[in-house]
């Protein structure tokens, strides 16, 4: 972390960037939050640890705006999103200087507080992020790193980073899950069990919006289901049915270009497994049309915006395809 | 003080629902909310916090208010019918009753929201003493006892018992309907217990979060700080403080058009979105530090303001642990304490 | 709803302009009937068809809704259809995953000249909503009785 | 909101037959934004359209909502009359309570529920309608036409003569097509290459024609009006201005084994060649395929010949780009492959041949010198069996479905010459209908029935099998005696289905011009608009529109250089307005939209944007309307619904959906 910081300082100080956008510490040793530091001494509270599971990409799009270049930390899976970004227009390459920071994978206080831990007065990562060490009111406990790693990390697609200006730090191999499983479990299920699923599921949202908001793909200036360009304003859960054309719509929209960076599972107060519906369209776009990562480059044609003669027929796709 | 044993807890909720609703806070889809209670519910009274505060009971998300339809050239307009039915709202904590007295500030004073006033006078609160308050927790720093629940009904897990103590005339008539269930409760156990949470309640982190500076005249002050320049940054502009909140009252009324008629609704907004209170002319906050420094002008100083100095905050800490961007009203309090000690 | 005589399902079609719309004028004037559940809407291109359109017809209480465009290949606008072959298929694999009745949804490619085809296809369509019954998993209930 | 006047149509009896249009009125009089509604017998005849007018003027209308018949049939008309009575022509939406509704119903109840509700769709359509401007666009005076038979010379020859540049572009080294392969024409009997020959050299000295043989379109951009056309001028080897076309080269050309296409491939042709003697123009190509030189690097013989100096093999394809206002295909035909057709022994002897070989045969110039001969033994048969319909009026998958339309009266030729010329030889034709519908067909054919005494059998053939002694036996039926025939044949000539040549797929598809099942174009109305393509600015002429014969593709030639004068004579043209529109305020500026067009249309900005107070540059979309076409593939790829396509926009799709729906 400290490497950091010093590079940060430097580039600052050389006036290659202007400011650098990164995490800073929280009042609690888990709830760092995304900051702006303009100068040496706010850098003093700079963090970067497990907890930093934002992806900064998005705030990139406002960043680009501002004067000068914007030093901005990217976690491998985050450097996608800023690919994708690129390949839209939204924010400006020749205005951030990137540096690819490593990852051993993210954890949340959540998934702690799921383990039946409460009254968390502090939280200790050791060195090699392999032990967790808890202090709460009733006690110390200690947790393995693992079992507090968010989903998408068990599911890492990678830990290379695909757009960079330098690297620093180390990153470790995360994955331990089969990351279409779930999808895979799914699609196994009667019409009824999905129904079900989802429903239940759906159910549970608030139209809170912080799913859409926090996501690099849902950059749009005025969100459709914002606006009255199709008289689908909404602002809240009115009925169940809102809620899947919502989630639905949202994920058809970021199709070939969602990233899978998982920030909208990781976000959402419910608790939805709201990547499954990305994941299932990114599982169809590899099988239909061909392995597809988005945000690999910033060049290639998204599928959802390209075609081949003899594309899958939609009942086809539907049937399973081949 | 009487008192009934945890195992027949299911007894005592089925008989509540002979006569009334029942609202319990209920795990579906591995999260904890306020839900109709019915055989098949999986009653949780273990979790601490709901996701949602139980305030959808009062003022749901969404509810309709007039339905228009069109009958050959002329419109006929069927207003919505208030709530007729009593019902019971259990296990709500000490922190959301306050949320609920905030709301009666709001819609019970003139003009009288009737579709609240109605839910209000037909629900009897049951509230539950939090047993183990959790780190995001700082009801303390409003002034709320959570050892001691101001409801109709009071509650306290103690051992293998639930100790339950009515406070008002909804909750004697209450008591009146499963008295059947009931036995006599040890008084002194309770107050032991009451002891115990107090005693959690000193040690959480935030207890003791000083309000100082905030406070209705402050608007001036803190309207005009520099420290919201930076502050709100990492906000996403969601709403899920707002729709997780107690006390968030803000709604929208919009019109559903379902083919047969039109039906006017409301339903919550949040003062973190965009389009909140967009009029013909635009938008009278054009930012995101405008909206985000609304949200806790609000709570902390316009509220106060105009409501005799009680905060719309109550200190349950759902936006603590909910926001996705980790940012909350504990890091704005925070914020400014350290920008005062700068100077 | 329980399946009987009596269902008569509210189906929309999508016809594009150039072909599918024409193959639908020519299997009315060729006389070659099919249900009356079956109202057309007429964009230019099945690349018109948004999914937003479709889950607004389920919500609004559409029973089935098909989009028929040219043949891939005979195009008007050379490319549409085949857009609208990849957004159809992405869609309909999400709305089978969420648990949607396979069926409910169909992509046809008819003809200027498939007046024939047309109208089997519309009949068969009609069919096969029938057999599933009335749309209940996304319909909105406001919109109901 | 709206003032939107409803016209109920009965079409006569078409549709008060099965809609009660009193009731549709009675009903959509109490839909929103609609003032007036009333029925009458035609609303598309003088009268029904002053109705419209009356009801503008009399009740302030701003939308026009007619249920009628299909908008294909009569929207424009009503649009016009709209226009006339002062309302902006795009306020008008049409129901087709027609072709959609009467005409596939028989329940009245049924039909004029779903005719209310198609209204319906269209009020709530046209509550959301805005008035549009068409906007201008110029006018190339060139036409081109694809394909240099008799089709493409007469389109361009008449399109010339009317004072216009026109190119043809064809892909063989010579203009003239099938036309130019076949000996005489019915049912005048005048030899094919005297009366086709002079419009071949007429064409080729015309001063507004140019000429592109051995030449294919690669590549189609633009629109009616101001198309960009790639030609790809293969390399001939040959220089065409040095070339004098003495024809030395072919004599001394060392490679003649390739097979004749000219001739079908009953004979053989020089690697170097002019497909046939009246060649335009009259310049070789080298056939690189069968050149020595090219294949080997040994020989140049023609080059040491040539006294021009004009051979070239250093040559290479040329790319020639040409703006045009209007083109015209006249792809033409081929005879189906007749793989699929084993029992006729096509490929087991060379004693069957189609009918396009036969006139090879029978020509002077063909492989047999005009001689009748067998080509297995060069020897004279005396019995010749004709079988019809091979391939075409097919069930099966097999063959064609449709009738080829001219084997019937080229049959009756070929019987009628054998027979004329020489008397000995027996004829026989199989058939399963004669079809002698055209001035003076049924007199040619009874002629070579009653004065010729050609023996035709009504029934079809099942084999042709060839026999030891080198006779084919044809075993048939006749229909009406209801017998076997077995009958021992010299030769047996297949009067094979014909098809759009294969070259039209790939043409149709860069001009975005529909085909139908069978690969004919499609014809913007079957009826009404028979020589236009749907696309703007695209002509039909021969046959790759429908099997024709010489007088109708002529006759049709020159009906679509008619429509394409029609079209280069205006200086400008209305554009269509219902094109894309991005609202800047929304727009991401993410490229997506300009991903999916297949025109080129959407362009990016920067510009300085006042989104409701905020001041900031933003990349925003920019439609260019003289190119965008109105297709909707944008719109849907758009995420924020900034870009939206006026005329079928979001809002009035989705309320046409909820007014189904509901």
């Amino acid at each position: 972390m400290q490497e950091l910081i010093n590079r940060a300082k430097e580039l600052l100080a050389d006036g290659t960037v202007a400011r650098v956008l990164g995490w800073k510490k929280g009042d609690m040793s888990y709830n760092p939050e995304v900051a702006y530091f303009n100068n040496a001494e706010e850098l003093e509270g700079f963090v970067y640890n497990g907890f930093c599971a934002a992806n900064l990409s998005k705030y990139l799009i406002e960043a680009s705006k501002l004067e000068g270049k914007t030093l901005v930390f990217l976690k491998p899976c985050d450097s996608y999103s800023f690919n994708q970004l690129l390949k839209e227009h939204r924010i400006d390459r020749d205005k951030t200087y990137v540096i690819g920071v490593g990852c051993k994978g993210k954890i949340t206080v959540e998934k702690i507080r799921d383990l039946g831990i409460k009254g968390i007065e502090s939280v200790e990562i050791d060195e090699n992020c392999e032990n967790i060490t808890v202090k709460t009111l009733y006690g110390d406990k200690t947790v393995a790193y693992a079992d507090a790693m968010l989903e998408r990390c068990h599911v890492c697609k990678g830990k290379e980073h695909v757009v960079s200006d330098e690297v620093i730090g180390e990153s470790r191999d995360t994955v331990d899950a089969e990351r279409f499983a779930e999808v895979e479990r799914i699609e196994a299920m009667s019409p009824a069990e999905k129904f079900a699923f989802f429903k239940a599921e759906l159910s549970k949202c608030i139209r809170c919006n912080a799913c859409r908001n926090v996501c690099p793909a849902c950059s749009c200036r005025k969100c459709v289901f914002d606006s009255t360009k199709f008289d689908s304003a909404q602002k809240a859960n009115v009925d169940s049915f809102e809620e899947k054309m919502f989630h639905i719509i949202r994920a058809f929209h970021v199709a070939g270009r969602c990233t899978d960076c998982g920030e909208c599972s990781r976000v959402c107060p419910q608790g939805i497994p709201l990547h499954l519906f990305n994941r299932k369209f990114i599982k169809d776009i590899n099988k239909f049309y061909g392995e597809f990562k988005a945000g690999e480059d910033a060049e290639t044609k998204g599928p959802l915006t390209n075609f081949t003669f003899d594309d899958v027929e939609p009942c086809d796709a539907v049937k399973g395809g081949n | 003080m009487l008192k009934i044993a945890k195992v027949d807890l299911s007894k005592l909720y089925a008989a509540i629902a002979e006569t009334a609703d029942l609202f319990v806070p209920a795990k579906t889809a591995g999260q904890t909310n306020y839900t109709l209670w019915s055989d098949e519910t999986v009653v949780d009274m273990d979790t601490l916090k709901t996701v949602k505060s139980p305030k959808d009971v009062f003022f749901p998300q969404s509810e309709n208010l007039y339905t228009v339809n069109k009958v050959d050239k002329k419109y006929k307009i069927t207003p919505e019918e208030l709530c007729n039915r009593d019902f019971v709202v259990f296990g709500m904590k000490a922190c959301d009753i306050q949320g609920v007295k905030v709301l009666d500030k709001v819609f019970l004073s003139n003009p009288v929201d009737s579709f609240y006033k109605a839910r209000r006078d037909h629900g009897t609160i049951v509230a539950l003493a939090c047993g183990e308050p959790e780190e995001s927790c700082f009801c303390k720093v409003f002034g709320i006892d959570c050892a001691e629940p101001d409801a109709d009904v009071a509650c306290w897990f103690v051992g293998e018992d639930l100790c339950w103590k009515a406070l008002t005339e909804k909750g004697e008539a209450l008591t009146a309907k499963v008295a059947e269930l009931l036995s006599e409760g040890d008084e002194s156990a309770v107050e032991a217990k009451k002891a115990e949470i107090r005693a959690i309640v000193e040690k959480l982190p935030y207890s003791n979060l000083s309000l100082e500076g905030w406070h209705g005249d402050a608007t001036k002050e803190k309207f005009d700080s520099p420290v919201w320049d930076e502050l709100y940054k990492p906000c996403l502009a969601c709403g899920t403080c707002t729709f997780v909140c107690p006390t968030c009252q803000c709604y929208d009324i919009k019109d559903y058009d379902t083919g047969h008629g039109v039906q006017r609704y409301r339903c919550w907004d949040s003062c973190m979105y965009s389009d909140f209170t967009m009029m013909a002319h635009g938008n009278n906050r054009t930012s995101q530090l405008q909206r985000f420094r609304q949200r806790f002008m609000h709570k902390l100083v316009y509220f106060p303001a105009n409501n005799d100095g009680m905060y719309s905050c109550v200190g349950c800490g759902r936006c603590v642990d909910k926001c996705p961007a980790h940012l909350n009203i504990v890091k704005v309090i925070k914020a400014f304490q350290k920008e005062e000690a700068a100077k | 709803m329980p399946m009987n005589e009596e269902f008569k399902p509210k189906i929309v079609a999508f016809c594009c302009n150039w072909c599918s719309y024409a193959g639908a004028d020519l299997a009315g004037s060729s006389r070659l009937a099919y249900p009356a559940d079956v109202k057309i809407i007429r964009v230019p291109c099945s690349c018109r068809v948004n999914p937003m359109f479709i889950l607004r017809a389920f919500e609004k209480g559409a029973d089935g809704v098909i989009i028929c465009g040219c043949h891939p290949g005979d195009c008007h606008y050379s490319t549409g259809n085949y857009y609208a072959r990849r957004r159809m298929a992405m869609l309909f694999s999400m709305l089978e995953y969420i648990g949607i009745e396979n069926g409910r949804t169909r992509v046809e490619w008819v003809s200027a000249a498939e007046g024939v085809k047309f109208s089997t296809t519309m009949n068969d369509f009609v069919a096969k909503i029938k057999s599933l019954g009335e749309n209940v998993r996304l319909g909105d209930i406001r919109c109901k009785n | 909101m709206q003032r939107i006047g409803v016209f109920v149509c009965h079409c006569g009896s078409n549709i008060a037959a099965t809609v009660d249009v009193k009731k549709v009125v009675e009903i959509v009089k109490n839909e929103p934004g609609v003032v007036h509604a009333e029925d009458y017998q035609y609303m598309c005849s003088e009268a029904g359209q002053a109705l419209i007018a009356k009801a503008i003027a009399e009740k302030n209308l701003t939308g026009i909502v007619v249920c009628s018949c299909s908008p294909r049939m009569h929207e424009a008309t009503f649009r016009k009359a709209a226009e006339r009575a002062g309302l902006n022509p795009y306020m008008v939406e049409i129901a087709n309570i027609r072709e959609h509704c009467s005409w596939i119903h028989k329940n009245i109840e049924e039909a004029t529920e779903k005719a209310v509700i198609l209204a319906r769709a269209a009020i709530a359509k046209v509550n959301l309608n805005a008035p549009l401007k068409a906007g201008e666009s110029r006018v190339t005076k060139r036409a081109l036409v694809i394909g240099g038979g008799i089709a493409g010379i007469q389109t361009a020859l008449d399109i010339a003569d009317a004072g216009y540049e026109v190119d043809i572009v064809e892909k063989t080294p010579s203009i003239g097509g099938r036309m130019s392969q076949l000996d005489k024409t019915f049912p005048t009997l005048d030899c094919s290459a005297c009366i086709l020959t002079p419009k071949m050299v007429e064409a080729a000295a015309h001063e507004k024609i140019t000429i592109y043989t051995y030449s294919e379109v690669e590549k189609v951009s633009g629109f009616v009006g101001d198309f960009t056309v790639d030609i790809r001028k293969k390399a001939r080897s040959v220089d065409m201005d040095k070339c004098t076309g003495c024809g030395v080269c072919q004599e001394k050309c060392p490679s003649k084994k390739t097979p004749s296409e000219f001739n079908r491939g009953l004979g053989n042709r020089s690697a170097i060649y002019t497909p046939f003697a009246q060649a335009i123009p009259n310049v070789p190509v080298i056939d690189r395929d069968a050149c020595l030189k090219f294949k080997t690097g040994k020989c140049g013989v023609c080059a040491k010949v040539c006294q021009a100096g004009a051979i070239d093999y250093e040559q290479k394809d040329e790319i020639v780009t040409e703006k045009y206002g209007a083109i015209v295909v006249a792809t033409g035909f081929d005879t189906i492959k007749l793989d699929n057709y084993d029992e006729y022994a096509y490929n087991q002897s060379k004693d069957v041949i189609t009918s396009l070989e036969l006139e090879r045969v029978m020509n002077a110039a063909g492989p047999t010198k005009g001689h009748l001969e067998r080509l297995s033994d060069g020897k004279h048969p005396k019995e010749i069996v004709f079988i019809q319909c091979v391939g075409s009026r097919c069930s099966d998958d097999r063959g064609k479905p449709y009738c080829s339309k001219i084997c019937c009266m080229y049959t009756a030729k070929h019987a009628m010459l054998i027979r004329d010329k020489y008397p000995d030889v027996n004829v026989t034709v199989f058939y399963i209908d004669v079809r002698t519908p055209g001035k003076n067909f049924d007199e040619f054919y009874r002629r070579a029935v009653e004065d010729y005494g050609v023996n035709y059998i009504k029934g079809q053939v099942g084999k042709v099998a060839p026999q030891p002694d080198g006779s084919l036996l044809v075993q048939g039926v006749d229909l009406l005696d209801n017998k076997q025939i077995l009958k021992k044949a010299d030769m047996v000539v297949l009067a094979t289905a014909i098809e759009p040549d294969p070259s039209v797929r790939k043409i149709a598809t860069m001009l975005t011009a529909s085909i139908d099942t069978n690969n004919f174009l499609t014809e913007s109305h079957a009826k009404l608009r028979p020589v236009e393509s749907p696309t703007a600015g695209v002509f039909l002429s021969g046959v790759c529109q429908g099997p024709k014969d010489i007088p109708e593709t002529v006759a049709q030639a020159g009906a679509a250089a008619v429509k394409a004068i029609g079209l280069l004579a205006k200086d400008k043209l209305l554009t269509n307005p219902c094109t894309a529109k991005p609202d800047e305020l929304l727009c991401n500026g993410c490229s997506a939209c300009a991903n999916v067009c297949p025109y080129g249309a959407i362009t990016y900005e920067v510009k300085l944007i006042n989104d409701h107070g905020i001041r900031e540059e933003r990349r925003v979309a920019q439609v260019n309307n003289a190119l965008c076409q109105g297709c909707g593939a944008c719109t849907v790829t758009c995420p924020s619904g900034a870009m939206d396509l006026q005329g079928f926009s979001n809002r009035q799709i989705i309320a046409e959906v909820d007014a189904i729906c509901r």
